[in-house]
């Protein structure tokens, strides 16, 4: 049985993208009852911020979509990003009901699981499983960005896995080439090693005509740094702690990582103010076609690919992350980091309201309009998305997507980890000023340690959970669900 | 209406002593009283804890027999009168002056026909409709006192309603308080820093300091019978000159050893001394009572004119005379030129003398009666003159 | 003894009778004698409420371990205070901190005093140019500092454009963690020496001119007369004017957190904000209250000395 | 006192300049705020374009900053209304009284001042929370809330900023009014009210300027039911870029009220910044 609610959604996303008419096949009823709108009047109150742009495709598309489908109002808050985790953290220590559905970044999960402070989904999709179908991302990512630890809390908003930006019209251009090749003795290829990148970098820097090599973030909030020891650490084989929760900080890979990561060789590549770049800097560089390369996440995308945003939209063109090329085997082993906001639901509301709110995010986060989202701006972070070959079509880079999902590492679910990662950001920045990487990475690992003492670790004798527990935890409860999923086998 | 204060005492917070300490006080229906004292020495306070704009500690105020100690201001059924005219800047002439009828409720059109009444009697009638900016200092003290008698009080309090006037203006309008006095035969209570002011107006002088009253009288018995060296030393300008000096008996009488000469000392003071346990006195002679004669000889000191003021029609001249410096107070026909040598005779029946040590009157707690209580009022300086040749010995 | 009336006496007077006796005579004077404290009361009992309050409850809370979540809190004495003054980011932000009251309060402090002696220098177009020298103070503090990072854009923003035109390459005074702290500061400078500007200039329009022109007359240079006429006799004006900017200075939250949020390298970091950050970031409300009460006591220390000197010769109250 | 020409070319040249520098980031930063989007930035500067309100209808409408607005406007009123109601009565007292321990409390009025709004900010907070949590008193994200809390900053800066007006007028005014039939507070009210009426507005304009620009204490105990504009002001700043044109729309709904406010007030500023300390 559909009710009217499925119907209207349907028929109004149908009629809208007529060409994707296939995809309502895969709409679910989310509600057994029948008769029209039983959510007529009521309210989803979303904790919001405006973090990734693909959340105002989502808003501009969808959502007045649904608003008319089921009746329900939905009342965005939108808080400065770094407001977000205390905002939850004091509204849900108070058992506040004020919202609904939070945004919740990756890091975070862990420490608002422990307040209790997240709805687990696991019933709600028992009951209804709508369109959410959880099986549709990869195991790294799910793991990452929807379960605190083994507990499912989310569906994720998106999956943003490192990506890497650069300018076709420098790259293809003769004339570039031929001086590259002449300056360096090989052709002028998109990097694949950050050796490569070093190189390609160099030659691109070029303050005089206000171009630079390449564009990464240093800057605060000291958590974003942390995606260095993916990118640059984890592909060398750099962890974070081992079994016993010791932190590894402090080892020689890692400190050689931060060496390489906060040194002129790499600075030097790029553009002045480059050690406050976060986001939004490095991403404004590129858009106004300041800079020749650009690492990013997967979100940016349909952002750098917009006319009204970047003046190189027509020119940029995505590859995987650079990595190290393994000395021994002469492959290029790179680490991904897997990272990215999910719509959680606030464990203090009602039942009803929960109600709502599951079946708000298994429409909004769903296979269907996630294919939407796609086939709009080039976005995608599920399985089917990533594979279809008519996206794939229309978007090339969703493949090296789809590549960097399946490896994608993520962060910690530790209630304290984000002190732990403002830690260890602070310390690469004061690398990045010039500190010596050797001691300032010991103070950090110890000050780390310190950190997990004090949650009573070591005390209750806590293990690490590695990269490939999480993927177990994933798998664990897709069994308890009777999901199948290819990387589970 | 009598007014009675009864053992008023008020203590200010954070304050060392009481500003106000304990006074009794009876001011007779109909009575101008002044209260006269240097700033600070309670006499404000006094008048505020009768009109009830400051609480007594302890001690009780009456009204015509009626206890008003514990009655809020509006309940005194008294007017008062401010220093800086306080009116109400918001409204204009004749609104200002209407202002205490709204509050007894009186209808519009009574209010209107008393306004006008009153302000006819402190002649600002054409002022009323004006704004006060357009008012002088003058008038707006007119129009203050006209907001106070509009409710026709029995008992007026002023707080120094003068002292920010220029002089022409004040001596004006001291008359037409006094007028008013008269007229509405009402209680006046009259606080003032100014002893002239005091002099002229009141029936009744009482002079404060330091929280306590130091002489109640006419303004005769004040000027001419101080109880106390303060007394001596506040009322009159320009003020008495006054010396610390020792008393040595003599045969038959006693003598006054002062700095620089000696005195011999008329009989009154005989049973004051005789009461003394120490030998220390002040002594005080008024400018006016010091002549100028032609030789040495008793009670004469000689010495150098300093410096001559003129004051109109009389000349005070600094005289420096055994090392100290005198005031005396000459005709101007009769001054003398500055630099010139001269002779000063200190009259024994004009003299003061004061207990060193209490600093009180040596003479006896009675003051001497003024032959001129009736007439004397507005006397002018030279009746002071005679009266106090005329005094008794 | 008053005379008979020898105009018409008044008639009857309009007073009303003896008929007001309050209800209770001790009641009476009990309310006169305390009345200002019907006044006061209320603000009172509202201040107590929401500042003594609050102190001493953080100072309860920083003698337990209290997250958001836990359900037992035990106590644990001055821990919190001793792992507080162990904390190297404590320190390093309480040192910031003490850098930006240093430099931002001389700096605002010699920015206004200077303004307030040339403004008395010009005639025409005096109003005008004080209302512009004072908009920075009234600006919010988030907004100003969001504007000076977007002047400070080191690709984009206005200050290096304005430098380029003289040929003076892009700086980057923001990211570098050794130049960070000082353009936080000048920022803070920038908003806050218009209130030094208007209490020094207020100051001056309150002092005697006799002692300025008979020093003039008597041929004092203009060094002299500021240093031993002006200075001295601003003395109280110039302490308030420390005073405040000290305190503000010492709790700077707002522009730090738009413009840097601390970074590069926790430069930047102030008080205010690395307990904001272990309160609610990290989840550790009673350590933060052991920092803020520590921060209260070191203010405290600080302006009680500084109100010392300003009521020897400021009467207040 | 005549000032030589050359000083005071060197005063003008100097204050100009530094006049320059006050207006130079607000103006050009206003100016961005009408620049589409794909000039918010631009090296170098654009200076010449088509102006449009695509911003300030995007802050305005969709991210609902007419929300934020209102909230602003309801929490300063409110708060300045509740800080005069308290505030008034007490510098009146503070003005006409003196009692056992009048100027030690003044000082302490004053020491308040001092304190940093951190140290009220975290208990508040955990002060809510206990009584949300233990008495089902919701204070946290409510307007009363707010009002209350910020009665710290406001209240002291009402009572020394009226206290000073109250002080200039002379005691003489209510207390003839007292002698002349009223009660004191119907002194107050038909006497003293009507004259320090222009000190009650200043005083009220100045607190509502702090109440408008605070941040801290918003931050910290507002929600999605109470949000200021200042709060609204750091969304701009998505992780991802900045959103210039928007932020300079909010920045100029912020400053436009104040600025406009302080050409006003330009002469009671003083008292309230230096906290009546100066009189």
């Amino acid at each position: 049985m559909r009710n009217l609610k499925t119907i209207l959604f349907v028929l109004a996303v149908a009629s809208l993208f007529l060409p994707l008419a296939s995809a309502q096949d895969s709409i679910p009823l989310t509600d057994p009852e029948t008769g029209a709108r039983p959510w007529e009047g009521k309210e989803l109150r979303i904790l919001n911020t405006e973090v990734v742009p693909i959340l105002a495709y989502q808003h501009e598309i969808l959502d007045p979509l649904y608003e008319e489908a089921s009746g329900v109002t939905l009342i965005y808050e939108n808080a400065a990003h770094s407001d977000v985790l205390p905002r939850i953290q004091t509204t849900c220590a108070a058992g506040g009901d004020d919202f609904d559905i939070m945004f919740v970044e990756d890091g975070w999960a862990g420490a608002l699981a422990a307040l209790g402070c997240l709805e687990e989904l696991d019933r709600f999709y028992l009951a209804a499983p709508g369109d959410s179908y959880p099986e549709d991302f990869t195991t790294r990512a799910f793991g990452t960005v929807a379960m605190a630890k083994e507990k499912w809390v989310g569906i994720p908003t998106l999956v943003a896995v490192g990506m890497f930006a650069y300018r076709t019209d420098l790259f293809e251009d003769p004339d570039e080439q031929a001086a590259f090749m002449e300056q360096y003795g090989r052709e002028l290829t998109v990097p694949a090693t950050w050796d490569e990148l070093a190189e390609v970098g160099e030659f691109f820097t070029r303050p005089d005509e206000e171009l630079y090599g390449f564009n990464y973030r240093y800057g605060t909030p000291n958590n974003i740094l942390f995606d260095y020891m993916i990118h640059f650490g984890f592909s060398r084989g750099v962890d974070f702690f081992d079994a016993e929760f010791n932190p590894l900080f402090d080892t020689e890979a890692a400190i050689d990582t931060a060496m390489f990561f906060a040194g002129q060789d790499f600075l030097g590549l790029q553009p002045p103010g480059r050690e406050s770049f976060q986001f939004g800097e490095v991403m404004q560089n590129f858009a106004q076609g300041k800079v020749a390369m650009y690492g990013t996440e997967s979100w940016a995308i349909p952002l750098l690919l917009d006319p009204d945003a970047s003046i190189v939209a027509g020119e940029t063109a995505f590859a995987p992350v650079p990595g190290w090329r393994n000395p021994e085997t002469g492959e290029v082993q790179s680490a991904l980091l897997s990272a990215g906001p999910a719509y959680m639901i606030n464990a203090h509301i009602s039942e009803e309201q929960k109600q709502i709110a599951w079946d708000y995010l298994q429409l909004a986060h769903g296979k269907a309009f996630s294919r939407i989202l796609a086939d709009q701006t080039g976005a995608g972070h599920r399985i089917s998305v990533l594979t279809d070959p008519d996206l794939v079509a229309k978007w090339p880079h969703l493949t090296a997507n789809y590549e960097a999902a399946k490896v994608g590492i993520g962060r910690p679910a530790e209630p304290w980890w984000p002190e732990a990662e403002n830690a260890i950001g602070r310390a690469l920045q004061e690398v990045a000023a010039g500190g010596d990487a050797a001691s300032l990475m010991m103070d950090a690992n110890s000050d780390i340690r310190e950190i997990v003492e004090d949650a009573g670790y070591y005390d209750e004798g806590l293990t690490y959970v590695s990269v490939e527990q999480r993927e177990e935890f994933v798998c664990a409860k897709f069994a308890e669900l009777s999901l199948d999923h290819d990387e589970c086998m | 209406m009598k007014v009675v204060l009864k053992d008023l005492l008020k203590r200010f917070a954070n304050a060392e002593r009481a500003a106000v300490n304990k006074i009794n006080l009876v001011i007779e229906k109909g009575e101008l009283a002044v209260l006269l004292g240097p700033s600070g020495c309670g006499k404000t306070t006094t008048l505020r804890m009768i009109a009830g704009l400051e609480q007594p500690d302890s001690g009780r105020i009456t009204i015509a027999e009626r206890d008003i100690t514990d009655l809020a201001p509006k309940d005194r059924r008294l007017a008062m009168v401010f220093q800086n005219f306080s009116m109400y800047p918001t409204m204009n002439v004749y609104e200002n002056i209407a202002f205490p009828l709204h509050a007894i409720k009186m209808k519009r059109k009574e209010i209107d026909r008393t306004v006008r009444e009153v302000a006819r009697l402190v002649n600002i009638d054409h002022l009323l409709e004006r704004s006060l900016r357009q008012v002088s200092g003058g008038e707006a003290q007119r129009v203050a006192l006209a907001r106070a008698m509009v409710r026709r009080p029995e008992v007026f309090l002023m707080d120094e309603p003068l002292s920010n006037l220029d002089a022409k203006l004040r001596v004006q309008l001291r008359t037409e308080i006094k007028r008013l006095h008269q007229d509405t035969g009402a209680t006046f209570i009259f606080v003032t820093h100014d002893q002239e002011e005091a002099m002229t107006l009141g029936d009744k002088i009482i002079v404060m300091n330091n929280g306590d009253i130091q002489q109640v009288g006419t303004p005769h018995e004040v000027f001419f019978g101080p109880r106390n060296a303060f007394v001596a030393n506040f009322v009159g300008t320009p003020s008495m000159n006054m010396l610390s000096g020792r008393i040595v008996a003599d045969e038959g009488g006693y003598r006054l050893r002062l700095p620089g000469f000696e005195l011999s000392l008329p009989a009154r003071f005989a049973d004051g001394l005789g009461k003394m346990k120490s030998d220390g006195v002040i002594w005080g002679i008024r400018p006016e009572a010091i002549k100028l004669v032609s030789a040495p000889g008793e009670n004469t000191v000689s010495g150098q004119v300093e410096l001559v003021e003129a004051l109109g029609s009389r000349d005070l001249i600094f005289a420096r005379a055994a090392e100290q410096l005198f005031g005396v107070i000459v005709d101007a026909q009769e001054s003398v030129p500055v630099g010139a040598p001269c002779h000063l005779h200190f009259a024994g029946e004009q003299m003061h003398l004061f207990d060193a040590a209490s600093e009180r009157s040596l003479l006896n707690d009675k003051p001497p009666q003024s032959p001129h209580r009736d007439g004397g009022r507005l006397c002018k300086d030279g009746d002071i003159h005679r009266i106090a040749t005329n005094s008794p010995p | 003894m008053a005379r008979p009336p020898n105009t018409q006496p008044m008639s009857k007077s309009y007073l009303p009778g003896n008929t007001n006796q309050p209800f209770s005579t001790r009641l009476y004077q009990l309310t006169q004698r305390h009345r200002h404290w019907f006044f006061i009361a209320p603000a009172l009992i509202v201040l107590l409420t929401v500042v003594i309050y609050p102190i001493l409850f953080s100072t309860g809370v920083s003698l337990f371990r209290v997250t958001f979540a836990s359900q037992s809190r035990p106590f644990v004495g001055l821990q919190n205070f001793e792992r507080m003054l162990g904390n190297d980011d404590f320190i390093q932000s309480a040192l910031n901190t003490l850098y930006y009251v240093i430099f931002s309060v001389s700096g605002s402090f010699v920015l206004g005093f200077a303004i307030a002696l040339l403004i008395r220098r010009v005639t025409a177009g005096k109003e005008l140019l004080r209302l512009i020298l004072i908009i920075p103070i009234t600006m919010a503090p988030i907004v100003v500092g969001l504007m000076w990072n977007w002047m400070l854009d080191p690709l984009f923003g206005l200050v290096n454009w304005f430098l380029g035109l003289f040929g003076i390459p892009g700086q980057t005074m923001l990211a570098q963690a050794s130049t960070a702290r000082l353009t936080v500061v000048l920022v803070d400078i920038w908003q806050w020496y218009p209130l030094v500007f208007l209490i020094i200039e207020a100051g001056m329009a309150t002092l005697p001119r006799a002692p300025f022109e008979s020093a003039r007359l008597e041929g004092v240079s203009s060094w002299m007369i500021f240093r031993r006429l002006t200075l001295p006799m601003l003395r109280p004006v110039i302490l308030v004017a420390l005073l405040l900017r000290t305190v503000d200075a010492f709790r700077t939250f707002d522009i730090v957190r738009v413009m840097t949020d601390g970074g590069p390298a926790l430069t930047t970091e102030t008080l205010s904000l690395y307990l904001y950050r272990t309160a609610f970031t990290f989840n550790k409300l009673s350590r933060a209250a052991a920092g803020s009460i520590l921060m209260l006591l070191v203010i405290g220390l600080i302006s009680a000395l500084m109100f010392r000197y300003l009521y020897r010769d400021v009467e207040v109250g | 006192m005549p000032v030589p020409t050359s000083e005071r070319l060197l005063a003008y040249v100097i204050l100009i300049a530094m006049a320059a520098l006050v207006l130079a980031p607000v103006l050009a930063g206003s100016i961005t705020a009408f620049k589409p989007q794909i000039i918010w930035v631009s090296s170098p500067p654009t200076w010449i374009f088509e102006p449009t309100l695509e911003n300030f209808e995007f802050v305005f409408f969709t991210r609902k900053g007419w929300q934020y607005l209102r909230n602003s406007l309801i929490i300063s009123f409110g708060s300045v209304a509740m800080a005069l109601m308290l505030g008034v009565p007490a510098a009146y007292a503070f003005a006409r009284f003196r009692f056992r321990g009048s100027k030690a409390l003044m000082q302490w009025l004053i020491s308040l001042r001092m304190i940093p709004p951190i140290v009220v900010g975290l208990p508040f907070y955990a002060m809510f929370l206990y009584l949300e949590r233990g008495l089902g008193i919701g204070l946290r994200d409510t307007f009363p809330g707010l009002i209350i809390t910020y009665q710290t900053f406001l209240l002291p800066l009402v009572i020394w900023m009226m206290r000073g007006y109250f002080a200039e007028l002379p005691a003489a005014m209510e207390e003839s009014a007292m002698v002349e039939g009223y009660t004191r507070m119907g002194a107050l009210l038909r006497v003293v009210l009507p004259v320090v009426w222009p000190g009650i507005v200043a005083t009220a304009i100045l607190n509502f300027i702090f109440a408008w620009n605070e941040f801290f204490l918003a931050l910290i105990l507002a929600g999605n039911r109470t949000s200021t504009l200042p709060m609204t002001a750091g969304t701009y700043i998505v992780r991802t870029r900045v959103e210039w044109g928007n932020l300079f729309a909010v920045n100029l709904l912020i400053m436009a009220p104040v600025i406009v406010l302080t050409v006003i007030l330009r002469r009671q500023l003083v008292k309230g910044l230096t906290f009546g300390i100066l009189e």
